[in-house]
């Protein structure tokens, strides 16, 4: 059952396309999409989930908001700890790096978010709508948490102008500039906006995991210089935090869907808001760790077989 | 022609210092500068945020002096921490109070 | 009544976009879109808006449209030397600085054209269908009578080069191509692009208006230097030349819809075309007043305020 | 009859576009699309020719395609065979540009296949849906076999260099990526991504043939210096390998669209992955020649009277 | 290797004056030019275009003649009216007659 | 300030030829170069491949011998064939050693 479900999260068109890209890119076939296009689907991806989880929350009251809130605060303290400490503890990082590598892990990644949520659509469970507002909070949260625990090694100004880069930046400003659109203007009279908002969003999100299948491949050759551990780590934590997520969501009351989603958050790793405000913050640790990390071992972790078991432990607890 | 000699500096450096690099090169005394992107290799062949899109490549017109101090806060807060490469070309401009 | 024309005005995607993309702005939020985005999505609505004329124009005989063409011209006449007057009498800016405003307000703003288009149809009021060929002719016409008025001040050279700016420059040849490629192909045999070209005019028009609002912003924070006459006269001539407009649309034998929207262009500034042409033309005249008022003050001002006037006006009227 | 088809082909949005755009231009109306949607447009139109026919390779059997696959095969070392010998005998070039000119004939123009597919589609014609792998294969063939008449003339570097250019260039890479994911996802888990790859597609076409048709225009002012045995041979080429891509397609067994398309295929000329392998291979044959030929007179040709004719006589021998 | 002295003019300016531009340098005899663009600050701060594109910046390789005679026509035409900066660098190529 | 004299080497080139060409300046020494897009004119105004995208323009600083070693190649390889122009301008940088 569980290797149906696989299957079934595997072969949708996004998961294939990233497949697909990755290896050939290992094959040296150039299959870069054109420059132009990457920011363009990343805003489109980001305004498209805003609007829709803006439209649920016009919907929602606050007594079905606060429980999954909390949860969501709770993990954002809770996941970037755990990191820090494994990567502390058993690949015996310094303070620094295990901290770069905490604000990753503690943040999320939005692209994991919208597989999550298109997977949940096809195969037919609900969720929660309003989850994307938790994906904005715990976007910043995790990685907040994460720099406190470096207060002393970087400069007060690093600290300033990097929270700013993540509260202010691309991402969090185009998920709240389309959750505030999505709540105010309210599903009824987004409609005529939902050929392009609404339809294009799979196909969307298809052609953005090219791209990113082409960028996660050439982070994949850096892998042998990162280490063993860090591939390790960078599969035991989504696996930990993941399932954190999943007990917080249940304890928070979420359906299953909602849950898998709790899951996906907590063990999703950020390598675009995370890297931007560390490199700022925490100059001296080392972007070969982090990014090859996040971005070269789990985010394709996640898509391929994360995805799957975060759906499985929802299915389990609820 | 009536022409000043000044000092072109061209810094090539990651995205994400854009904003700190101008506020620097302005505290050394830069009326003015031109951004415009690039993508390359050099010896460290620090990629890693390539995400945040391409470097930057600032190039600015200044006095030997503002030069001088634009070259040492590079020296003191950019070439060790970023990928970044820096270079100073003697030029001739007009109206010289503007650079 | 005009209350709810108002909230039934304001309360579209496109418009709740620019208004929250205007605050976010100055919040200081960061979602500027991708630097292709712009060039791209006014292609893709001025294109859009043409073979939607075309299409219109084909099923038309020219006794349909030489009223309201004439309308037109008409208007291209009047609104330059009213705004001409204004700006001389009440601003008393001098001649060159006058009639570099009277271009912008003599001519229009697509934009500003397309939102009341997409506001007519979500409220259900029938307009002409060829409106579209009413717009390319009053952008026309309003520069080259505005930059008349300086003969003396500018020289031949930049004379000719600025209106071939104009006559020959992206908008009108993308709304030209637009309106033959509909015109010629027809409404059966364009059904396939209609996915395109049509469902996604609405959502491309939001998105477009995201960057509008960031624009917007900017401009904003100039008009405490351009001072308060300045912001008046902003406001107070699409005022007087929409109303202008409507009764010149009622004199012309036209629906409801089409006189809102012969309001709405003869009461719109433009920002792309007059501009370009201007500072080619009257290379001394001050940007920081013309771009200012059309673009900080007369733009959103119609957008929010102006188009459900103009709405009211026509349904008064007719 | 034949005048009805030519009409029944011309009057689609793609073809009147391209026609416009082309005629536009001439008149100095500056409709150039900006910069960063021509590779979009084109990543965009590979993806989906591709995954269209990866869905339906994958409803395919063998049986069904060994034969069209031999067919192109055949077509691909017989199309630039003969292109290089009516270069040679009536146009006098020599070994080199002779065979630069061979290898855009022998290889394919993926947007007049496009225009072919749209044009059947329009007009109720069945063909194979797998005929984009043909179209696959048909790229690389034509260009090897052109280059190897040239072996002594080229480097081996370069010959390496150039071949590595087509066979792993994005054209290919894309239309094989798009198969690939076609294929193994399926037509009906695609389904979510149809709005985007599948109802976009023609109006897509249409906004890459108004790009087009500045292109062409602008490589026909370079006609004149390029002599009018070159016009001729674009235009005769085109007839001779498309008549006989049409017996080689009835020989395969092919339905009356797929013969149409195998026609096409034969008769169009590649002027984006043949040129660029060629300026590698062979640098000393002049681009004013190949491209002038390919993009300035067979290319305009195939759009408007190549596909009437392509079809015509798919028509008459099926 | 053979190499010639030649200027390398750069001129920043504002997008609607590309055309006028490439006229006026060619007229002063340049023989070719590269155009990319920019975004930046200067004196004025003068961004009043932006909707029309970013500024451009064109570089010209050419004679100290035609140097000096593309910095008149800037003085004369554009320096005033929109908002440009230039500089002259002194530069070798080889081929000079090709510039 | 310390600093060393080294060369700036200018390219313009078509697209088409970018890899081969990063090779052949890696080879003659190059530590490093950037790359960047131009659209212009020349005297050939060879413009035959566009439809690859626009020109690329590489630059890459460098000692006087590994710029004569470039200038060289360029000549041999690059002048006759493609639609490429380049040249040299003298320049001042800080770590010599990464030049
Ligand atoms: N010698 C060079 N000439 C021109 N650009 C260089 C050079 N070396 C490095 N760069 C640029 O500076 C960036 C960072 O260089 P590095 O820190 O050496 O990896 C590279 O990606 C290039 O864009
Ligand atoms: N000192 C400088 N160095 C490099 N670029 C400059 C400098 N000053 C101005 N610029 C560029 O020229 C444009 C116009 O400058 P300005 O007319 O001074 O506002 C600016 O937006 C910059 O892109
Ligand atoms: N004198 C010049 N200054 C700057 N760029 C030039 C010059 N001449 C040619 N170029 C650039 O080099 C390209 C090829 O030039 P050409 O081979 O002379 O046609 C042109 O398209 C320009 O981008
Ligand atoms: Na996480
Ligand atoms: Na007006
Ligand atoms: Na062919």
């Amino acid at each position: 059952m569980i290797a149906a479900s696989i299957a079934d999260s595997l072969l949708t068109a996004p998961v294939i396309a990233f497949i697909i890209a990755l290896v050939a890119t290992m094959l040296k076939f150039e299959i870069r999409l054109p420059e132009s296009l990457y920011p363009v689907l990343s805003t489109f991806l980001l305004l498209a989930i805003g609007m829709k989880g803006g439209k649920a929350l016009a919907a929602s009251s606050l007594s079905d908001i606060w429980k999954p809130l909390l949860a969501a605060l709770v993990l954002g303290i809770a996941t970037p700890l755990i990191a820090y400490t494994l990567f502390r503890v058993i690949n015996r990082l310094d303070v620094v790096n295990s901290a770069a590598l905490a604000a990753h892990y503690g943040s999320v990644s939005a692209v994991t978010f919208t597989v999550v949520i298109a997977t949940l659509e096809t195969r037919g469970i609900e969720y929660e709508g309003f989850v994307a507002g938790l994906l904005t909070v715990l976007e910043i949260v995790g990685i907040v948490v994460a720099l406190f625990l470096t207060r002393g090694a970087s400069s007060d100004t690093n600290w300033k102008s990097a929270l700013g880069e993540v509260v202010r930046g691309r991402s969090i400003a185009l998920l709240v500039t389309g959750l505030a659109i999505g709540a105010i203007v309210g599903a009824e009279r987004m409609a005529p906006t939902d050929p392009l908002f609404k339809d294009l969003f799979a196909g969307a999100l298809t052609l953005f995991l090219i791209e990113m299948g082409v960028i996660a491949a050439e982070r994949l050759r850096d892998i042998k210089s990162a280490g063993y551990k860090l591939v390790l780590l960078g599969i035991l934590i989504p696996l930990i935090n993941g399932f954190l997520g999943a007990l917080i969501g249940v304890a928070a009351g979420m359906s299953t869907g909602g849950v898998a989603v709790m899951a996906t958050l907590a063990g999703s790793a950020s390598y675009i808001a995370a890297p931007a405000a560390v490199r700022i913050a925490l100059p001296q640790a080392s972007p070969g760790l982090y990014v090859t990390a996040s971005l070269g071992v789990t985010f394709p972790f996640n898509l391929t077989l994360g995805i799957p078991y975060y759906i499985a432990i929802a299915q389990a607890l609820t | 022609m009536n022409t000043t000699h000044r000092q072109l500096v061209t810094i090539i450096s990651e995205s994400v210092v854009e904003q700190k690099l101008i506020d620097d090169i302005k505290k050394c005394g830069a009326k003015g500068y031109s951004i415009s992107h690039v993508r390359g290799e050099g010896v460290t062949g620090n990629r890693s945020l390539e995400l945040n899109g391409p470097s930057i490549r600032l190039e600015t017109v200044v006095t030997d002096k503002v030069a001088d101090a634009i070259m040492s806060v590079l020296a003191e807060k950019y070439f060790e921490t970023y990928a970044t490469v820096a270079w100073i070309t003697p030029t001739q401009v007009m109206r010289p109070n503007r650079f």
